[in-house]
């Protein structure tokens, strides 16, 4: 893949970044309460939006504007990529990741370049995030030569050894025990690499989850379970599949670490993640954060999504994380108008050449149906 | 008789069923608030309550057991995979408990129990989403596993796979839940498991096909038709118990066999027939069974590649002409 | 299998009887010392004797008789057992119960008779105990046409439909999907039944069990979920396996009751038990009970269990959960010497009749082979 | 050369190549402590240590899973399933992970790993535990299915799936573990996969067995050569890929086949080698290919019934007879 590769605007974080952030800060503790009522909400979200001001200024500015490029950026493609679906240009299942995106932002900004990230099939944003290439993501869900798993793996299964982006997987629940192998040879090899692994809040019902956190804390292991808790598995709510609907409780049933942070806030969520990162690098423990979401989109691109209220999405809205983020920082005085729209303009350049280039991509040779079944063919 | 689909036609067999017998079922990822992912339970959660149409956590590994377990106990259930890719996850429960608790407990405990939902590919679903899983399921003796191709067959097998005491492996296709095709209305219509169809008589060569592959190997018969080639087209429609006698009485009549099918070839339904041919059929064939199946490959993302995986009509018609020495 | 069926020397626990006692005991809270300070270990053994003494006064005498009897015969039972796969009379492998008698004949003297049973391979103590003739348990160890499962389940495949007994499952962890089940059939059906699940420590590394107590909890399903935790999966103790292994507060995790109980106590399990059983026949909730035990013989008879020391069985063996119950019920006045002699007498002679009963069952006639493969056999 | 058990070739294997790259590790239920359920991993934990023999907790699918990401990341796992019959629930990490990932990745990610461990019948240890599982795995590309019959393959066998890129499944079978047989002690020796083996050469007839049935046709040869019939065997010891350049050439040779297996038939891979030989040997065929599998039904727990249920000597010298018309 690697001589496609376009250099994504920004460097990601720089090692030791994230540990200087790690220990002032604290996440958001409890259960959010704004499910039920708009009134607590709106206090709520004052409460957050100072919370987050907060972390603004205690936050570097390169930090906040790289932060600020991949949530446009995410936001942007995924836009880009609907259209594309309903032109038909991209095929099959297509998750969006719109309103979601602080969520691997904040998260992947906690990183090294050297550390390990694996999720769900709802993999665009945490692929974009990591730096791998609009064209090339872009590309793969055209299904094209010139996609990141070269046009085999589509939407759902995005990947890029360069950027130690291990998939994009499609199976509820199947990247967990993936992850915790991963970290599992970080250990084994002794180096300090942390491995992070995104699932929905629907694939804490799965057995893997289970055996995954239970090897994790007894072996210990440096991976951070995180938990993208954006209420909805499908069309059913968390409430009506989840017994104890706390996830990050369901740490204590192993003794690993568990923590609640909200997901609309990049630099909350960064933070949660630089803390579990510190515990991983330096005392080799796994945790589980629980980062409480929504998405604004359909499950998928064929789901008509009549399970919510349009008041119930509107209100989450209302706390877009985008919104919020550029919000805060224009009234911190970190951006202003004219800088936004720079990284707009930027962003909207780079969703275009992904575009073009996704089209104008050739389709994979025929032959390549029959490549890459074995690393060792043995002939017959 | 009205024309109807396929997923119609899955409908209505499951909601005569549960109106006949209160102890069917139907537990399942989305099958009831959201009408099912492929709509097949439309309508259902509000018919029967959600005490008998019920959506269920991800967690098929512990959905199927309990299926299986409520049907120790005497309940009927019909355990919906999303996919039967998910079904994976289950195996174990299927293959060591479903399958095998009549036989262990020395015929105490039957389980009359039925998973069902799409097997094999979709559009653009790529490697893990595509998987056509009968063979797996058709290895164990104490499974019975159901293919149907149309939208009466779906429904006469249904019905059957709901009222039999034994755990069934029920085998839709994405692809095909929008087939139409005439459906009786008569609610005691029903089809037995483990009888083939002949969908289409010839003489001069036979089509072996399941599933998504048997509108191509009719439309493929078409085709050779106007070549002046007379196919016959047989639908197993059980794969597990086959109705071997059907197919083997079409190979000595035409002499020539071509098995079409979507799942990968080796150790597939393919191979156990193309043997059973083999060993009940030998001296009256004229050339070797071919079989024609999904590439040996995982199923790619891309949609050129995906087309070239799956067997098309031009590639049964090859066959065929193989078979019948014909270029 | 019925017209084998050999009426148990007494009838089980009647209905209604269980719920008496329910009220007025509680169980041992916390973790057992024991596994570490033998010394400890003596006064916790002093504190259980008065308790189980305090039980067996406020404990009807037919009742305690029943389960002293109930454990003498698991006991020499098992012992023949041993002795009749040394001469290869059992093949395959063959768990036995000794030492852990004190669960299933407590918790099983809890239920009504109509409520269902499920355990793992190590199921002979269970059967026993809920009536299954001794000569058809020991038949079917024989792999004989007289055995409970016709010979064709064998030692970790025993089935009783008569007595609602639903096995004897292979698949660690197997079982409690299944039970689950069987629990949702009573709840569908508006019955009061109650399902009880037995299973081992290590069976709650398994993904199945996360998967059923969600679903139990989540669907208030009458199931009773009883982790026979003999602190040893084969050969690996419960700290090598389990991050956190405090089993009973794995339920913390779905929210469900989760209790603690001696299992060298039979009225305390019957106890908890019953607790339980009241409310999954009254409220139709699920329980976790764990139950701490051990077992005296190896894994299974091919076992030779050198990853335990000598010292620590014998410290086990001061509490076995039949001497101390006889003692106990000696030094209360229930019973005398004689009256233990006159069991003792009893159930040899039942175990001597099963041996005999077995040894002269015939092997399943060949065509045995091909039947039971479906209830509705379809003709080619 | 020394000779040496079938289970002391396999630790021989594994003690050797974790000397010769350290990423290679062993994990698995009672590996390390125990020394193993049958003994194969004897003594590795005192070799190697506790970082790289590991007791895992009964969490097959988990533990499974956890392997394939150490060998996206280069490490080279060796996970033991305690017997196969676990392997089912570990099925989705197996199929859906490991023998896709290198394809849906487009190439970036493989997997070089080996899932092993005792396949098939044991000694009356019921119906949940002695299942035969090689089509199971063999009908997904991108596995490699292993089969060794003696302890010179298994060990030269198992360090080729050891140094192999690819996932591979390596079955042994629990009642050949004593079974002895010449090895020799030179540490470069490996078999490479992929390459059948003539256990026996002869002229009448071919018996194609693996695993349990192989010494079970050597014996059925020698029985046969009595008899005045010469028989070549042979063993394909790689399931997938399947050599069947060499099963052909044999064909060609004796025109007359038996497969002898322990798996049950339906979809097995005597199937797909009888389906094959149709294919691509149909005109040297004498008679058709006889399949003797195990029975058609759970493995029952009494001694007498599961004897029935597995081909033996007998039963294969009366296959041969057979399809060599002798009777
Ligand atoms: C084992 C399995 N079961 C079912 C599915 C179908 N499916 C895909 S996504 C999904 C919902 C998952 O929800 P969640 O884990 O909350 O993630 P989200 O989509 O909300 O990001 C389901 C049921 C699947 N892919 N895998
Ligand atoms: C899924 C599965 N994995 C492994 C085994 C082999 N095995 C049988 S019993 C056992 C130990 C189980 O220990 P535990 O659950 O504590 O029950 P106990 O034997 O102590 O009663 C193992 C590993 C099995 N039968 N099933
Ligand atoms: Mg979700
Ligand atoms: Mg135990």
């Amino acid at each position: 893949m690697s001589e496609l590769k376009v250099t994504p605007l920004k460097p990601r974080a720089q090692q030791g970044e994230a540990a200087t952030v790690a220990a002032k800060t604290t996440v958001i503790e409890g259960k959010p309460t704004d499910t039920i009522n708009p009134s607590n909400l709106r206090e709520e979200h004052k409460r957050r939006q100072n919370q987050q001001q907060a972390r603004i200024s205690d936050t570097d500015r390169e930090a906040l504007l790289r932060m600020l490029y991949h949530m446009i950026l995410i936001r942007r493609f995924e836009e880009k990529a609907a259209e594309a679906y309903t032109l038909g240009k991209i095929g099959g299942f297509c998750h969006l990741y719109i309103g979601q995106e602080a969520v691997a932002v904040g998260a992947l900004a906690a990183l090294r370049p050297d550390d390990y990230v694996l999720t769900s099939y709802r993999d665009h944003g945490h692929a974009l995030a990591l730096g791998t290439s609009p064209d090339e993501v872009m590309a793969e869900l055209y299904g094209k030569a010139g996609g990141c798993s070269a046009g085999k793996g589509g939407s759902m299964h995005l990947f890029d050894a360069d950027k130690h982006f291990l998939g994009g997987h499609g199976i509820v629940g199947g990247q967990i025990p993936l992850a915790t192998g991963v970290a599992f040879a970080a250990k084994y090899k002794g180096t300090d690499q942390v491995t992070l692994c995104f699932f929905g809040e629907a694939a804490v019902n799965q057995g893997a989850f289970h055996e995954s956190l239970n090897m994790a804390q007894l072996w210990k292991l440096p991976c951070i379970y995180i938990c993208e808790n954006n209420q909805y598995g499908m069309g059913t709510s968390l409430e009506r599949s989840m017994s104890l609907s706390d996830v990050s409780k369901k740490s204590g049933g192993y003794g690993l670490v568990g923590e609640f942070v909200d997901g609309m806030d990049v630099l909350a969520v960064r933070e949660a993640t630089a803390r579990a990162v510190e515990r991983a690098r330096k005392d080799s423990l796994p945790s589980l954060i629980e980062v409480r979401t929504y998405r604004f989109m359909g499950h998928s691109m064929s789901d008509p999504g009549n399970y919510r209220t349009r008041a119930e999405i509107e209100k989450y809205q209302e706390r877009d994380p985008l919104k919020v983020f550029s919000a805060n920082l224009k009234q911190k005085g970190v951006i202003n108008d004219a800088a936004v729209k720079e990284i707009e303009d930027r962003v909207r350049a780079e969703v275009e050449r992904a575009i073009k280039f996704a089209d104008s991509s050739p389709e994979p040779a025929p032959e390549e149906l029959y490549t890459n079944i074995y690393a060792n063919p043995i002939k017959q | 008789m009205a024309v109807i689909t396929m997923r119609e036609a899955l409908n209505q067999a499951m909601r005569e069923e549960m109106h006949r017998d209160e102890n069917v079922f139907l537990l399942g990822e989305e099958v009831a608030a959201y009408q099912g992912a492929y709509k097949v339970s439309k309508g259902l959660l509000e018919e029967f309550g959600d005490q008998r149409v019920i959506d269920s956590p991800i967690t098929e590994l512990g959905f199927a057991g309990l299926g299986v377990g409520a049907a120790m106990v005497g309940l009927r259930p019909i355990i919906e995979f999303m996919t039967f890719n998910f079904s994976i996850l289950a195996t174990d429960q299927i293959v060591n408990s479903a399958a095998k608790m009549l036989y262990m407990s020395g015929g105490q405990f039957k389980i009359p129990i039925v998973f069902r939902g799409p097997n094999g590919s979709a559009y653009q679903v790529s490697s893990q989403h595509s998987q056509a899983l009968e063979s797996w399921f058709a290895h164990f003796p104490g499974l019975k596993v159901v293919m149907p191709s149309t939208p009466a067959d779906a429904k006469g097998l249904l019905k059957s796979a709901i009222r039999d005491d034994d755990p069934v492996i029920f085998l839709e296709q994405e692809r095909m839940y929008g087939n139409k095709g005439e459906v009786t209305e008569d609610e005691n219509f029903t089809i037995p498991l483990g009888v083939a169809d002949v969908k289409r008589e010839g003489t001069d060569a036979t089509i072996v096909a399941r599933s998504l592959m048997v509108p191509l190997a009719l439309k493929a018969a078409e085709e050779l038709e106007k070549q002046g080639v007379s196919i016959e087209v047989i639908d197993p429609r059980t794969i597990r118990p086959l109705d071997t006698a059907t197919i083997i009485n079409s190979v000595k009549k035409t002499n020539r066999v071509v098995i079409a099918e979507e799942s990968h070839a080796f150790c597939g339904v393919g191979a156990e027939i193309s043997a059973q041919i083999m060993e009940h059929a030998f001296d009256y064939l004229d050339a070797p069974v071919v079989r024609l199946s999904g590439v040996d490959a995982p199923m790619p993302y891309a949609k050129n590649l995906e087309k070239l995986a799956l067997p098309d009509v031009a590639r049964i018609v090859a066959a065929v002409r193989q078979v019948a020495y014909l270029d």
